[in-house]
């Protein structure tokens, strides 16, 4: 096969950015590059705005600063080796993406893990979920410039950190799935450690509410801010709060349940009218239905091994698959295709929070500055997912 | 006027501290000069243009109102201070000023001209 | 584990269009996923969606809808392939995502340029013929 | 002993026998002396303050290593910091605006201090228009933020201008029409008088509307949270502020804490009393009811979420500009009444 | 009276606010000081990997056979070794690129022979990067505290007496004796 030229392929007189946002532009409105290096960015996003005075006229978000290649990466490494990378791309809730991960490769596989090491995933993917909620409500609420509950929400996933290091050895980047199992099993002292946490976390829940639920100004920051109809939410792919935000029950754990999910009892909150506000109120409720799984996971977690027998080298027969997880940012999902081989033939990474970037130039349009910091913040973006 | 004295020395003595303090801090800074370090700020990328632009016509509004209702307060002060003196009739005559100025308020309410951009 | 819950679906180049338009009419409201995979030795590209139905629908099982995969071989050399932007708009960075790192050119796309890859990058680093061609970074020595 | 006494006496007698011509401004210098060192020290109180109270409300514990204990040195090594570090003009800005910037924020917020009484003796200058000074002296700083603004060549330092100049002259008029019903209760515009006519009961309970309505203004007007829109970091990184850096950001600071102290001890002069009140001295009074305004406004500052630039415009305009007119109209007729 | 609502319910709203920064200004601070203040490390904590040695000898217990560097995501481990004269290989020098470690743990898992483990040191910061590649000394320094690579690594007596006990007396598993390194670093 001739070696083709690449540039003729790729047409290489495609538009660039800057000539886009600089189409037909009025002479009273001015573009303010916001990002990659913004305090309210959450990390290397860009987005052009295009201003008419304070007033959002459009917005051209612009991704690719955190790009590291990683699906490019995964095709040279082996499936096990994959596991701590993918710590690396939703890097607040590394545990869900991990999860995601060993759940495709064991589908792929046929594998079935042990009844106590469902539990304790479920266990850590919903403590990673309140974990990173918290860092949400940390940041949305530094967004508007409430710095106080930034610290507290911080106090508070300190708390959950600690348990992580207890049970995985690390605080950020855990490298505890694996496939078919998790690593170790929970130390002692950690089901009661926990417990205490719930107890403390549903109090502390109660102490954020008052200083936003029902707070003038806070109602006056999100209703009606960034509104996002049910319709155009689906259309659009959002995925997690964002889209459940906007009235659209649709959550992983129950649209395709997996591990024991099916057996567990918990509420997936939904909103009703799509604005920020909501978008809010559904992570709060998120928060309090996941200690709910926590405390009925501690209650059934099952004796028994932690690791199914796998092989020493992972090598998954042909085929492909695609496994979603509802990680705290929406569906997660994993792409692989294998060759029978110990590597990946493709991965692809579906991340929520790509999706949901496609909403901002629609959000935001005819929103003030001040607006669109909130409503980029309520859909909690992670940059390491979006540019994997 | 003896009192404006000092405050006079007032003004002077905050410019003496502020030119003082930036005086030394000149004679102390390093100086790394580099093209790179002049860039305008906007978020790490290369700015679009410039920043002194023409802005909306509706910022110049508050202005106005600002104006009317500033001299508004000087004029309300000295009767304040001597509303006591001044009795009902002063009250009543403040009271018809002071609604001849809401009603322009509420003008410009209703003209939508308080809203902001 | 429960095994791959996807129906699949083929299709060929030229009838994906119309196939993505009934399934949409079908219920499946919800792209979740676009890419490609790169089959160097058989000379082709393949893009595959993933299509969900996010509204409660008939799986006996969750109560929701069907889950669909829909496969399109392309050809390598001259990859191209109508885009379902307008008929899911969720489908924009998906398919600017693929012809950036593919370079598969999707026709009907409203807004297709790089997404990832810096601007005046050149090549599409997921094939698997891709070679860095950008010049290597001294690695910059270490001053105190 | 003696001796010391006598020279002393000495040099007493020959300062009052000078002309009057010299013997004011010199008893000025002085003066002034002395309130620029009070002015000095307690910024670099407050800045201290304000880090170890908003961390011990954030659960943290706020500066601890320069100076121990509790990190008292803090500032001084930030100041020494700011005073070393390149300063860098950035391509494109309006030079002289740019440059002299800082002193126009800087410099009205210690004119203020001018005509705040400490005790009963110790004041500056007991202007009889000081209320009307107040407000003209605290209203200049917008100037300077303006040019600041306007000056940086960077979009978010203008929009951060424009914020500063609609917010600053919105607040500022339901602020000074708050002071109004003071006024006419005390029947005079010297802070002394004022003082003066509290020495039965503060006007915190006589025009509790005012206090409330001088509050928010005063806060909007000191650009603190909820309502540091100018600076609103999260939204315009820095504001007018942002290409600023060393000493010339240094005076946008301290010029901010400077005007926080003088926004409190006015309060504390027109509505809690000032110096008066009983068993202690009155400089103590003073000081006590000055800090309870700045806690109290830090406080605030680090629980509610920010507000936005519109509805700031609604609430000065909308809501605390008619407040205002009616606590003027409500204090007329019972003064009338009564 | 919709404005007096409005306002009545903001103020309670405030002060619910306030209440509560209030609250946490009266609670301990959470802030660790931390030169001076250390935390106390979980056990199993990863801090680097490091060489297990053995006891008597104080030598490392590699056997040099290579698993680990093949592990390694990021290929960070180079093992140098010659063929002893017993056809066994001798371990001559073993070096980790520390600096772009990310103590994934996975070399630790798959070395066979339980001689790899991970350290609960985190100071290893250092002006210069070529220190950052450690070599065999300094791993077996490192790995001097531990006994086993596993964290929760059960008395092999201990664990059979476990399972000798009736079933419905069985402990959740995890009821071990600490493992090495939980005293902190």
């Amino acid at each position: 096969m001739a070696e083709i030229d690449l540039r003729t392929v790729t047409g290489g007189d495609r538009p660039e950015l800057r000539d886009v946002v600089q189409k037909d532009l009025h002479e009273d409105e001015i573009l303010v590059n916001m990002g990659p290096q913004h305090p309210s960015t959450h990390g290397v996003l860009r987005v052009v705005l295009r201003l008419s005075g304070e007033t959002i006229v459009d917005a051209y978000p612009d991704i690719g600063y955190l790009h590291r290649g990683v699906e490019k990466i995964a095709e040279g490494w082996t499936y096990p080796q994959f596991i701590p990378m993918t710590d690396r791309l939703d890097y607040v809730a590394a545990i869900s993406n991990e999860l995601t991960y060993v759940l495709g490769v064991e589908k792929l596989m046929g594998l079935e893990v042990p009844p106590r090491a469902a539990y304790i995933r479920v266990l850590m993917a919903e403590l990673q979920r309140v974990a990173s909620h918290l860092v949400w409500l940390g940041a949305f609420g530094g967004d508007m410039g409430a710095l106080t509950v930034f610290l507290y929400c911080f106090r508070e996933r300190e708390k959950i950190l600690d348990l992580f290091e207890m049970a995985t050895g690390a605080r950020l980047t855990y490298s505890y799935m694996r496939i078919g199992g998790v690593r170790n099993d929970l130390p002692p002292g950690f089901v009661e450690k926990t417990r205490d946490f719930i107890k403390l976390m549903r109090e502390r829940l109660k102490e954020y509410d008052a200083l936003f639920t029902g707070n003038r100004i806070f109602e006056a920051r999100t209703k009606g801010i960034g509104p996002l109809s049910a319709e155009w939410a689906i259309a659009l792919s959002a995925a997690g709060p964002t889209l459940r935000g906007s009235g659209v029950a649709y959550d992983v754990r129950r649209a395709e349940p997996y591990l024991v999910y099916d057996k567990l009892d918990f509420e997936v909150p939904v909103g009703k009218n799509g604005d920020t506000y909501d978008r809010y109120i559904c992570r709060i409720k998120e928060m309090h239905e996941s200690l709910k799984i926590i405390e009925q996971c501690l209650d059934a977690l099952p004796d028994g091994e932690v690791m199914a027998k796998v092989p020493k080298v992972i090598k998954p027969p042909e085929g492909e698959i695609y496994a979603m997880t509802e990680a705290p940012r929406g569906a997660t999902g994993v792409y692989i295709v294998s060759n029978g081989t110990g590597n990946p033939y493709r991965l692809h990474w579906r991340a929520p929070t790509f999706a949901n970037l496609q909403l901002i130039p629609d959000t935001v349009r005819g929103f003030k500055i001040a607006d669109a910091v909130m409503i980029m913040g309520s859909f909690d973006v992670v940059l390491g997912e979006v540019d994997r | 006027m003896l009192s404006w004295v000092n405050v006079a020395i007032f003004l002077i003595a905050g410019v003496v501290v502020v030119a003082v303090g930036l005086g030394m801090a000149w004679l102390l800074r390093p100086s790394y000069p580099d093209p790179k370090k002049l860039d305008p700020y906007e978020c790490g990328e290369v700015p679009f243009g410039d920043a002194q632009v023409r802005f909306n016509i509706r910022y110049y509004i508050f202005a106005l109102i600002f104006v009317v209702f500033d001299i508004e307060s000087v004029f309300i002060y000295p009767w304040a201070v001597l509303f006591r003196q001044l009795g009902v009739f002063g009250f009543f005559e403040m009271l018809v000023f002071l609604v001849i100025l809401v009603v322009g308020l509420v003008y410009a309410w209703k003209k939508k001209v308080l809203e902001w951009v | 584990m429960s095994a791959d819950t996807w129906e699949l679906i083929k299709v060929e180049a030229d009838k994906y269009l119309e196939t993505m338009k009934s399934l949409k009419k079908d219920g499946l409201d919800y792209l979740s996923d676009l890419t490609a995979v790169d089959w160097k030795d058989k000379g082709i590209i393949e893009v595959v969606v993933h299509l969900a139905a996010v509204n409660p629908g008939t799986d006996p099982r969750t109560g929701f809808g069907r889950h669909v995969r829909v496969k399109t071989e392309i050809e390598r050399d001259r990859p191209s392939l109508d885009s379902v932007t307008p008929i899911w708009p969720g489908a924009n960075w998906y398919e600017r995502e693929v012809w950036d790192l593919f370079g598969v050119d999707f026709p009907g796309h409203p807004d297709l340029r790089r997404i990832m890859t810096p601007e005046g990058f050149t090549g599409h680093p997921l094939r698997k013929d891709f070679v860095d061609q950008r010049q290597k970074r001294e690695r910059v020595p270490h001053t105190r | 002993m003696a001796a010391l006494a006598d020279t002393w006496q000495a040099l007493l007698d020959w300062y009052f026998a000078l002309p009057t011509a010299i013997l004011v401004p010199i008893a000025g210098l002085l003066k002034v002396l002395a309130v620029f060192g009070w002015i000095v020290i307690n910024v670099l109180i407050l800045i201290w303050l304000e880090r170890k109270f908003s961390g011990r409300l954030q659960s943290r514990l706020g500066p601890m290593r320069v100076g121990r204990p509790h990190g008292w040195a803090q500032t001084l090594a930030d100041t020494i910091k700011l005073l070393v570090k390149e300063d860098i003009i950035p391509r494109g800005v309006d030079r002289w605006l740019y440059v002299i910037a800082p002193a126009v924020v800087f410099t009205p917020a210690l004119l203020v201090w001018a005509v705040v009484p400490f005790t009963k003796n110790w004041i500056v200058s007991d202007l009889n228009v000081a209320l009307i000074y107040v407000a003209a002296a605290g209203s200049l700083a917008v100037l300077g933020i303006f040019m600041s603004g306007w000056g940086s060549n960077n979009k978010w330092s203008l929009l951060g201008a424009m914020r500063a100049a609609a917010q600053i002259i919105s607040y500022e008029v339901p602020s000074v029409l708050s002071l109004m019903g003071v006024v006419m209760i005390a029947g005079s515009l010297s802070l002394q008088g004022i003082v003066a006519a509290q020495h039965r009961v503060w006007f915190i309970f006589l025009q509790p509307l005012g206090f409330i309505i001088y509050l928010i203004s005063t806060m909007a007007e000191l650009n603190r949270t909820p309502f540091d829109l100018t600076e609103a970091e999260s939204e315009l990184v820095a504001g007018f502020n942002t290409e600023y850096s060393g000493l010339r950001w240094a005076f946008f600071f301290l010029g901010e804490y400077a005007n926080l102290l003088a926004a409190s001890a006015i309060a504390a002069t027109v509505f809690l009393g000032g110096w008066s009140g009983p068993f202690l001295p009155g400089i103590v009074w003073f000081v006590l009811k000055t800090y309870f305004f700045v806690i109290l406004i830090m406080w605030i500052k680090w629980t509610m979420p920010r507000i936005r630039i519109d509805q700031m415009m609604e609430v000065g305009w909308k809501f605390l500009i008619p407040a205002a007119l009616v606590n003027i109209a409500i204090t007329g007729l019972v003064l009338l009444v009564v | 009276m919709n404005t007096l609502e409005d306002i009545y319910r903001s103020s309670v709203s405030f002060a619910k606010g306030l209440g509560v920064t209030f609250k946490n200004f009266l609670r301990k601070p959470v802030t660790l000081q931390y030169p001076d203040e250390r935390p106390v490390l979980p056990v199993g904590y990863r801090g680097i990997p490091a060489l297990l040695s053995d006891k008597e000898t104080g030598k490392a217990r590699c056997t040099a056979c290579g698993i680990c560097a093949r592990t390694c995501p990021l290929g960070l481990i180079k093992i140098d070794s010659v063929l002893g004269p017993d056809k066994k290989r001798i371990l001559n020098d073993y070096t980790l690129e520390a600096g772009r470690c990310m103590v994934c743990n996975l070399c630790v898992e798959s070395c066979p022979f339980d001689s790899l483990v991970m350290a609960n040191d985190y100071e290893l910061a250092d002006y210069d990067p070529d220190k950052l590649y450690f070599h065999k000394d300094r791993l077996v320094e490192l790995g001097r505290p531990y006994e086993h690579s596993d964290p929760f690594h059960v008395d092999e007596p201990k664990k059979a007496a476990a399972e000798a006990k009736p079933a419905g007396e069985a402990k959740p598993a995890g009821e071990a004796k600490p493992g090495p390194g939980g005293e902190g670093a």
